[in-house]
Order: structure tokens, then C-alpha cells, then sequence
């Protein structure tokens, strides 16, 4: 795995994207894997009832790759400190979700060398869907 | 826990407790999460009839033997022992339909130091179709022994 | 125009710092498998016990998406029912902190308070927001991470 | 009407892999999957899910549903098949399971399938391939736990 560090890091630089081609089978995994069992996100004629387009996928489940979009841009070495992420847009089984991200701050605090991520996911529309934010500490250099 | 059940109190013929269950969709998604089987025709129903060719959502087979085998382990109690269990897939159920598990003992022998019992099991839908005949055998635990 | 009526009752704010059951998980191997397997990760650090011994871990650890997904609802301290019917309910979205390690291995007790419970008036009309903070701790008591989730009502 | 006579479709192929071992599926039993099955079973029994409980019984502690070998579930009559049947559409037919020793939380369970035998019939869905196979599942102190027999229909 590769490894980033601190002094390569630039505010404005861009997270690689991480793209989540979805499926229902996917949805149902994760139901199993968390406990989010809420017929939403597998029961079709259930979603429909509740009013919804179709099935939409967990909001968590985005939180996620979120959290792997982070996670692998910051190697082994690095420490993911604080992710935080808000639900605003659905988006459904089939679709593709593209991960993204955006360093919008580097700093040190103590000894620690941080550096704030910009997050989102976007749908097709290129709408982000869930937003949020980041915090990773990284180490100083090669 | 239900009162313990001896080898003494039971006669064949005898009838054991039935087990209704009447599974949901998110029933089956529980089980697919809990061993793996992510078949969709157990959860997408388009899938179920477009793809598989099947009436709808179907039952995981092996759920339903799990639901024979709770039959009978509720019945055997803590202080039996399930031994055996033996079930064909003939039939399907449906989630939000009842599935009715039960069991009949057929023989029952001493054989060394285990009191054995042999049971007629099945499940059925609400056709009265046994969707899941099977046999099973258990050890239970005997007064004369206590 | 008619005042806007609050949804924070005093009941509401008497719960708010109020500490809820604790909730007790196992972070299983298989458990982590499967997880990685629903998101799509194939992080060595989280599967392969061989790269994360070498690692600075030690050993294997649990993706920090673990925790976020993880679905509690029926442990977690709830807001009081609101003085007027809000028929809607989602998740807002949260913020994890991560302070420790969580190791494969660990037992995690999470307990749950109610952090905050406030109003916004939107578009959509009056919004009632709940914030529950869950603090996870390992089995050395030592606190691993903090979980501020957001559920909103309208 | 002539009487065509048909080519069987057990082939010399298939009839070596009677009796092979295939190679091991290892899994581990964890509490929390044993729980999860149990929700799914809807099966609340404290045996499987209360360790206070559990530790008063004859078993001294948790023990796994039987049937339950960690994840995921065999099936005891599925598998991966080394050759080629011509036959494509499956059934299960059945499973039978034995169960010789209580398994618990923190067990390895090894198990091994083999083939043990091909039957073909001429049926009601025509030409019909039984397929038998028996899986063993030991702990890791090499103890058999239970016995999964198992058949496969091809039609």
C-alpha cells in the first residue's frame, strides 16, 4: 500500500476518487454486517409504500466509503482522527457512487501532523449527496 | 426454557409442539447476513420471478430445516440431545405465509445407555404441503437414570 | 403570523446529559470479514493477519466504518415524543472521532446519553433535531471513540 | 418406438472423484454469528445466546445451534464440483446432518466434502443425476463434531 506523508500534502489537492458501483446484494450485505435491517433498502414494494422512488441505499453505508475514501489515501502509517458526514441526497442500488475529496487544510497540533479532508459523495448528477468532513494525521516525511 | 421432557413421558404416536413461524422478508435478509447466502431470489422479487422463474420471494431451504431442527431442539430442552436430523427440500415457502414445523415420534428404544427416541419432522405452508419432510433422532434424558 | 411553537419540551431537556444502557459488541474477525466484504475493502490492515502484525497496529484492526454503521437503535437513549406529531424521521449523519485503535479482539461497551435536542425552522417547517453521543470503550476501560449522531424529525 | 438407449451421464471423469477429499473450508465460531443466526432462526434459546445461563446446563457454556459451523452455513449438499456435469439445472435434494459433539464459540471448525456416490435415474424432470456426498466437520482438536450427508440433483 502506498503511503503519503505530511510534506507532500498540498491544501487544494484532490483525494483519488474511490467510485462504488452499488447493487442490492451489496445493501443486503451490509444490512447483515450492521444490524440496519430497515426494509427500505431491500423490500422494493415496502420502500414504494413509504413513499420513496425505489430502494435507496443506507446512508451509513455511504459514511463508509467515505471513511474508506480517507483511509486508503492515507496509508498504513496515517490516522483517521474524526470523519463527520451529513445525509442530504439519496441515491439507489445500481448506481454508481463516486467518492471524493479535497485537502482543505494542513497543520500541526502538538506533535501531531493533521490535515483536514474535504468529503463527499456524488451521484451521477454530479449532486453530493453526503458531505462531510475529515480530519487524518499523517506522518512528517520519507 | 419449557419443563424438561423424559424418555418416560413419551409414547409413539405422540405429537411434539408445533412451531409456527411466519417469516418476513427481513427474516430472510437476517439469515443471508448470517450465513452468507446472498441468492437474490430470497430477497428481490423481480429477480425471483424474472431470473429464477419462481413465483416470487422464496424461503432459504436451509432456514426452514433450521426451523425444524428449533422445533425439535425446543421439545428435546436442555437436557436431550439432538442427534440426527434429516430433511428433503420438496416444497417452497413464501415469506408472510405461515410455515408450521412438525414432528411426531415414530419409535422410541433403549440402546446401551442411551434412551432414543425417532421423529417423523416437517414443515408446511398454509396448502398443508409438506415443503420439508424429515426424520430426526434424539437422546432424552430418562427419570429412572436421574 | 403565528408564533412558531417549540418542540423542546421541558421533558425533552430534563433527559438531555441523562446516560442510557450501555450496549456491549465483540469485534469478531468474521464479523470484520463480512463487513469489509459489504463495503468493498480489501485494506490488508483489516484482513490479513500477517501485513498488520508488521504494521504500527500490531495486529489486525477494525475499519473505522465499523463503528459507523454500526445500528443501535433499540439501546440508544431516545428523545421524548414531540408535543406535536412529526411524521417524518431520518438520519442526519454524525461525526466519529477516533482516539484509539480498535483492535480485532476488543470488546466495546458504548454508552449512550442524549447530547442535545433543538429546534430549526426550515422550508419543510419546523425541524426537530436530536444528537445522541455514544463514547466506546475497550475492554481496558480505555476510550477508543465517540459517536455524535444526529436524527432529525419533521 | 424404438427404445433409444441413453448415453449415461455419469462419465469416468466424474466416477475418480468418488471418495477424494476436497480441500478444507476452515471457519471460525464467534459469539456474535452465533447470535446473528439465532435472531434470523428466531430462535431465543439461552443455551445459544445467555452464557450465565448456558454455564448451568450439561454444556458448561454456549454452545452453537446445531446445524451452525461458523459462516457461512454448509449446506452439507452443495459444493464446488471438480468435473463437469452435462445436466445444468440443480436441486438440493436433502441433508441429513449427525451431531456427534457440541460445537462453541471460539472452535475452528475444519470440514472436508467428498463425493460418495452417482446415481442416474430416468424421472419425472427426465434424466436425473443424484449426487451424494458426506461432509465432516472436526474442531481443532481434530474431534469429529458432526456428519453432513448430502444429495445434489441435476436434471
Amino acid at each position: 500500500m502506498a503511503q503519503i506523508y505530511f510534506n507532500h500534502v498540498k491544501e487544494g489537492m484532490e483525494l483519488p476518487v474511490l467510485e462504488k458501483k452499488t447493487t442490492t446484494r451489496q445493501l443486503v450485505q451490509w444490512a447483515g454486517a450492521s444490524g440496519d435491517f430497515n426494509e427500505i433498502h431491500y423490500d422494493k414494494p415496502w420502500a414504494e409504500k413509504t413513499g420513496l422512488p425505489g430502494l435507496i441505499i443506507h446512508g451509513r453505508l455511504k459514511a463508509a466509503f467515505l471513511g474508506q475514501l480517507v483511509t486508503d489515501w492515507m496509508g498504513p502509517a496515517g490516522t483517521l482522527k474524526k470523519i463527520d458526514v451529513a445525509y442530504r441526497g439519496m441515491d439507489f442500488p445500481g448506481d454508481t457512487v463516486k467518492c471524493k475529496g479535497k485537502v482543505v487544510k494542513k497543520y500541526t497540533r502538538g506533535r501531531e501532523r493533521l490535515v483536514d479532508v474535504e468529503v463527499w459523495t456524488e451521484n451521477a448528477k454530479g449532486e453530493k449527496t453526503t458531505p462531510g468532513t475529515a480530519t487524518v494525521a499523517l506522518p512528517a516525511r520519507r | 426454557m419449557a419443563k424438561q421432557v423424559y424418555y418416560e413421558d413419551v409414547t409413539e404416536g405422540m405429537e411434539l409442539p408445533q412451531l409456527v413461524k411466519h417469516p418476513m422478508p427481513r427474516q430472510l435478509v437476517q439469515w443471508a447476513g448470517a450465513t452468507g447466502d446472498y441468492n437474490e431470489f430470497h430477497y428481490n422479487e423481480t429477480f425471483a420471478k424474472v431470473r429464477s422463474n419462481l413465483p416470487g420471494i422464496i424461503v432459504h431451504g436451509a432456514l426452514v430445516c433450521q426451523f425444524v431442527r428449533q422445533m425439535v431442539s425446543d421439545w428435546v430442552g436442555d437436557e436431550g440431545t439432538l442427534k440426527k436430523l434429516n430433511v428433503s427440500y420438496r416444497g417452497m415457502n413464501f415469506p408472510e405465509q405461515d410455515c408450521i414445523c412438525k414432528g411426531k415420534v415414530v419409535k422410541k428404544q433403549v440402546q446401551g445407555d442411551d434412551h432414543l427416541v425417532e421423529l417423523e419432522v416437517w414443515s408446511e405452508n398454509p396448502k398443508g404441503e409438506k415443503t420439508t419432510p424429515g426424520t430426526a433422532v434424539a437422546i432424552l434424558p430418562s427419570r429412572a437414570k436421574k | 403570523m403565528a408564533q412558531q411553537q417549540s418542540l423542546v419540551t421541558a421533558e425533552m431537556k430534563a433527559v438531555i446529559g441523562k446516560k442510557g444502557k450501555s450496549v456491549v459488541v465483540d469485534v469478531e474477525k468474521g464479523w470484520v470479514k463480512r463487513f469489509c466484504t459489504s463495503v468493498g475493502e480489501t485494506n490488508p490492515l483489516y484482513l490479513n493477519e500477517k501485513v498488520a502484525k508488521k504494521s504500527k497496529y500490531g495486529g489486525l484492526i477494525a475499519p473505522p466504518g465499523l463503528l459507523m454503521g454500526l445500528y443501535l437503535v433499540p439501546e440508544l437513549p431516545r428523545a421524548p415524543e414531540p408535543p406535536v406529531r412529526l411524521p417524518r424521521g431520518v438520519d442526519g449523519g454524525g461525526t466519529w472521532t477516533f482516539i484509539r485503535p480498535i483492535m480485532v479482539g476488543d470488546t466495546l461497551t458504548g454508552t449512550g446519553k442524549i447530547k442535545d435536542i433543538y429546534q430549526r425552522d426550515g422550508r419543510a417547517g419546523p425541524m426537530l433535531f436530536s444528537e445522541t453521543e455514544v463514547t466506546w470503550r475497550n475492554q481496558k476501560r480505555q476510550v477508543v471513540a465517540r459517536m455524535v449522531g444526529r436524527t432529525i424529525r419533521y | 418406438m424404438a427404445q433409444q438407449q441413453k448415453e449415461s451421464v455419469i462419465t469416468p471423469e466424474m466416477k475418480k472423484w468418488i471418495g477424494v477429499e476436497g480441500p478444507p473450508t476452515i471457519y471460525e465460531v464467534e459469539k456474535g454469528a452465533i447470535r446473528k443466526f439465532c435472531i434470523a432462526v428466531g430462535d431465543t434459546n439461552p443455551l445459544y445466546l445467555d452464557e450465565e445461563y448456558a454455564k448451568k446446563t450439561k454444556y458448561g457454556g454456549i454452545i452453537a445451534p446445531l446445524g451452525f459451523f461458523g459462516t457461512p452455513v454448509s449446506s452439507g449438499a452443495f459444493g464446488q464440483q471438480p468435473y463437469e456435469v452435462s445436466l445444468k439445472r440443480v436441486l438440493n435434494g436433502g441433508t441429513e446432518y449427525e451431531y456427534i459433539k457440541p460445537v462453541r464459540p471460539g472452535d475452528t471448525i475444519i470440514s472436508t466434502r467428498k463425493i460418495t456416490d452417482f446415481q442416474e435415474r430416468d424421472g419425472r424432470l427426465g434424466r436425473t443425476l443424484y449426487t451424494s456426498s458426506e461432509t465432516i466437520y472436526r474442531n481443532q482438536r481434530g474431534e469429529v463434531v458432526a456428519i453432513g450427508r448430502g444429495t445434489t440433483i441435476n436434471y
